[in-house]
């Protein structure tokens, strides 16, 4: 028993941006059993429709047994979510997938955009319980400044590097966080950077072409349409790289392979 | 109370997953009580391994899905050597489902099955297109139909379920084609063939294309073909579609269905067919009944 | 901009209203600017009056619903004398959708049709069982679909729809029949097969037993079928199944369709099809697209 | 345009009884065109499930334009309207339907059952406004006490007498409404009573039955499964008597037709 499926109490909702919301629910078992990087399947309606539960990274999780998603509403079901109310109900899913394996050697960078900032949080906060002295390095992205500008106060909690990029340059870098990442990371005399990756596809694409370059490890987290997130639809396939060992379609599952993958297996 | 017969295969109970939609039963062990299920059908197995369609393989639509998997499977070895151990282990009772594009290649998965301890029924998938024949698919051609299932009875003495396409003018010409044939029951329905197209692409949103449609959106269509296959076989009949609840459950027993079994509702609600399972005792009991087979096929008189 | 031809006939959007769902018209003249509309296809009429199945008659499914209205109708009489004027009156494209036991009532239909003024187009229901040919329905044979439509296309030059059923194995051969027999336009979907039982009453829900499944339920397949018929056959394509919002309009435009009619969801959204011609409108603009038979069959490329 | 569809705001919410709620809403248009009979068909989900719109009789209008409805929580739909908060948008089309004919002439008897009720009200005061001095008792019926207590507060407001019944007998008469009509009718020195019957199947029928045998007009409100509300869909069909005009199918539509009918029309 390491997958539960709860009805989870809402706690607290927040709003952080313009469509961009937290849910903190009370779900005990859940928030024991995760680590970073892992997601939870949410029920999004009341009835039938959607019908399908949606995935969410996990962002935060607290000794008292709740657990957090950040979220931007885009459809149907996220947007049932952002209208929910302390003490509604929720049936959650979790904690699916692998999560970060947690590199103890060499210095951690995070780089998160948009809502691929959500497991960055949680994963932040372990680095930095296990790692002492710590080499952290947080990049963030955001299409602008109301979208990033109070998550930017969670993460200047933490106490370290934190740095960030606007689309539109009402805040931080002007440009993409792809364009932050040499700059910081090659001037630094630590060589063995892990990257911990999430955010929009052609940006984890960046990201990983930016990584192999330099030969630092890195890590991404996919998103694709699930159905089930436990691996028993096989619909959440991707292509991995093909090998010599594998065959031509060397296909892997988010939900049971991932959502984290080292960006190096992943076929672009 | 609850128990259930399939020609000569015996069930505690008459829930059982649907293939594809319940992995190889591991996937579920962490919500349901997958020893106590009438029957867990693992995922579509054919001889060789499949790697299956290119993505995107899967999309929501109202009240249902399209799913275009391809097929992907370990093949009927790995499954043997990887996932069947596990199942016989745990005491689960095994319908395997196998698919092929030749006679042939059901032949050969059946004989392979029939070497192996913990298997209890041979469920037919037979909505592959036969490559042999031109890709005409096995389970729109009521001959071709008959000439597999007699063919794969030959190799076996397990009890042989053949599973029925929904897309065919007359659903009752291939059921009484798999019972000449020497089914010992029919399953029905797979999926129905769907598509959604991606206005911002404008491309259709599957790789595939085209792809099966399941869920709660099927169900009616599910159950006027199960009421009418009642009527036109006398072997068992297993009832298939959008089966989300203990009600719609009873709605297919009431509409001629042995047993049933439950698949994309496993995806949206993990624990559901426990909760089945428990829904239909329940049921029983308010209307006083004694057993299930008091109520198969009652909505007929 | 939103301007389409269906054969001879030219309209000036592509978005009509399904046959059965917009009563003779006048029943939404308070919720949509009727005379805007593409067209609006009526009730179908028989020769006679039918008085329809007896209740009840609709029950809800899961994104969808099941009707065995049995086709209750004022005859071909009263439709002239009783519904049509006022159609003409507000300037309305109208398109009669008929239907008949027989080849010699279909006819008979559209000979008297024929004297009127006012009317666009026929749409032939050929879902009905011929009930000198046993009982199967046209729609379900390819020989006896193309005897009708080449019959009726005998009797006018209006232009005429053949309005396909999606309750056969291929789609595509009675599409051809139907183009073969001399149609200007096939449109589909009709409705699928389904039914719903009562698990307290333990009977059918509808009295007639089984009824025509609608709604978003049905779009995947209506949408494949369309898809497969734009391949299959040279003229017009009208789009028909679970169309509810002005995305799932132009998926059917994308897939090859040259107008699509709403049914189901003017029952739950009555202002419906204005919103999809707006809605259409507006997309093609943000996509710099000058007409709509630009995205005619898009996604196909 | 006498039928609208409205994005009607919810101004009141109120739980009367263990499943019973009246919502309140601002619906200007509908209100102002309404009379005691018609219904309205209300979206009772914020997807496609439920799909179809769900009927409600019009409860109560005000002056101001708001719209009442009282509904028992009983599926999907109706647990969906429960759930809403003031301020909340719903889609509502209305008014639907004829209505009930009030009569001039003779003493009118109003027998309302279950959520049969929530018409009463609505025709009670029409009834009083036009008719001075009025003829009018009210008889209710409802399963237990916590169904009506509320209830009857707002009927007792009008002036009238109002006799209830329970089917636990925790209020009033023990037993059924049926059995009320004719001791208090047949004492009563009116002869021509008008008797507008809102309630379950077999309460209207036996309600239909005891008029006739006393040649009272009777008016009932009948409920069927219903897609559109407006005529186009033909499915909310009821059997009516056969006369020799009619033909052996007399099939009339609750929504065009009715609701209201003349109870000696229906074929029970
Ligand atoms: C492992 C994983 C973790 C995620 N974590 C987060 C997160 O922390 N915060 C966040 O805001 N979003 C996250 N997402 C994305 C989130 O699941 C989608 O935004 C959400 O499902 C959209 O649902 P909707 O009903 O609002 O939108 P819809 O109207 O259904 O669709 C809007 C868009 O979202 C995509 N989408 C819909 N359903 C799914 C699904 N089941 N899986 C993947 N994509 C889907 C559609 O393709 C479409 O482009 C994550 C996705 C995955 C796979
Ligand atoms: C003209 C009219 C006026 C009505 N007025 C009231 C009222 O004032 N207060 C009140 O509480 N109820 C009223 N009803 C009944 C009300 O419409 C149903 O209770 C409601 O539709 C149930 O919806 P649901 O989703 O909660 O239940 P469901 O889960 O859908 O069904 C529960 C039961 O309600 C019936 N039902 C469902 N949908 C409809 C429908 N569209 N039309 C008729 N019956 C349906 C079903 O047959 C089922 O037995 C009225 C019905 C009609 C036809
Ligand atoms: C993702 C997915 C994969 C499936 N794979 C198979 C399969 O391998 N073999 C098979 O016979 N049916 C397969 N099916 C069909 C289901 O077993 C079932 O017949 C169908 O989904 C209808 O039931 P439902 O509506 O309850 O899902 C699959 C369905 C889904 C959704
Ligand atoms: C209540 C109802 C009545 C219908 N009556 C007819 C009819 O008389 N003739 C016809 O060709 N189709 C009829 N149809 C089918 C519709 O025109 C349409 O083909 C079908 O409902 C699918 O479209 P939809 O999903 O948008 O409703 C009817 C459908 C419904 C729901
Ligand atoms: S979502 Fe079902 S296998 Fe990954
Ligand atoms: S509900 Fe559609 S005609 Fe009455």
């Amino acid at each position: 028993m390491n997958t539960f499926q709860t009805n989870a109490t809402v706690v607290k909702t927040e709003q952080l941006g313009p469509q961009i919301y937290r849910l903190t629910f009370s779900a005990y078992d859940i928030a024991k059993s995760a680590k970073p990087g892992q997601f939870v399947m949410l029920k999004a309606s009341q009835g039938l429709d959607p019908l399908l539960r949606r995935p969410f990274s996990i962002h935060q999780v607290t000794e008292q047994g709740t657990l957090q998603i950040l979220f931007k509403a885009i459809g149907k079901g996220t947007q049932y979510l952002s209208a929910l109310k302390v003490g509604d109900v929720i049936d959650i899913v979790g904690p699916l997938g692998n999560g970060f394996d947690i590199n103890t050697a060499g210095g951690h960078c995070l780089v998160g955009g948009g809502m691929g900032i959500a497991p960055m949080l949680y994963l932040a906060k372990e680095i930095i319980k296990g790692n002492k002295p710590v080499d952290l390095k947080i990049i963030l992205g955001a299409q602008n400044k109301d979208e990033i500008a109070q998550l930017l106060l969670n993460f200047s909690e933490l106490g370290v590097e934190v740095i960030h990029a606007t689309d539109d340059g009402s805040s931080g870098h002007h440009g993409f966080v792809t364009e932050l990442m040499e700059p910081i990371l090659t001037n630094n005399n630590e060589k063995d950077w892990n990257i911990y990756c999430c955010g929009p596809h052609p940006m984890m694409k960046q990201v990983a072409s930016i990584c192999d370059k330099n030969s630092w490890n890195c890590w991404v987290s996919m998103e694709t349409m699930m159905a089930c997130g436990i691996g028993a639809c096989l619909g959440c396939t991707i292509q991995g790289i093909n090998t010599i060992q594998k065959q031509s379609q060397n296909y892997m599952h988010v939900c049971k392979d991932g959502p984290i993958f080292r960006a190096a297996d992943i076929k672009w | 109370m609850l128990k259930v017969r399939i020609g000569s295969l015996s069930l505690p109970n008459p829930v059982m997953t649907a293939s594809g939609t319940f992995g190889y039963g591991k996937e579920y062990e962490d919500f349901v009580n997958i020893h106590k299920l009438g029957a867990i059908v693992v995922k579509g197995i054919s001889f060789d391994p499949r790697p299956g369609n290119p993505p995107p393989r899967i999309v929501e639509t109202a009240c249902g899905m399209l799913n275009a998997i391809g097929l992907q499977n370990v093949g009927v070895e790995r499954f043997i050597e990887e996932k069947l151990p596990y199942l016989r282990n745990m005491n689960c009772r095994v319908i395997v489902n196998i698919l092929g594009d030749s006679v042939e290649e059901y032949c050969a998965i059946t004989q392979r099955l029939n070497e192996e301890k913990g298997i209890q029924a041979i469920e037919l998938n037979i909505s592959c297109p036969n490559v042999k024949k031109g890709g005409v698919a096995f389970g729109t051609n009521s001959s071709m139909a008959h000439e597999v299932v007699s063919q794969v009875r030959k190799e076996t003495s397990l009890p042989l379920i053949v599973k029925l396409s929904p897309n065919v003018t007359d659903i009752t010409e291939m059921a009484k084609a798999a019972e000449d044939g020497g089914a010992d029951a029919v399953s029905l329905i797979n999926t129905l063939i769907g598509m959604a197209i991606d206005i911002h692409k404008k491309k259709p949103v599957l790789a595939n294309t085209i792809g099966g449609l399941s869920g709660p959106a099927i169900k009616p269509v599910a159950l006027r073909m199960v009421w009418q296959v009642a009527d036109a076989v006398k072997i068992p009949v297993i009832g298939i579609g959008g089966i989300s609840t203990w009600q719609d459950a009873i709605e297919f027993i009431l509409a001629g269905a042995s047993a049933i079994q439950v698949g994309t509702a496993n995806f949206f609600n993990p624990r559901i067919t426990d909760e089945i399972i428990i829904g239909i005792e329940d049921y029983l009991k308010k209307n006083k009944y004694s057993s299930v087979r008091e109520i198969i096929g009652l909505a007929k008189n």
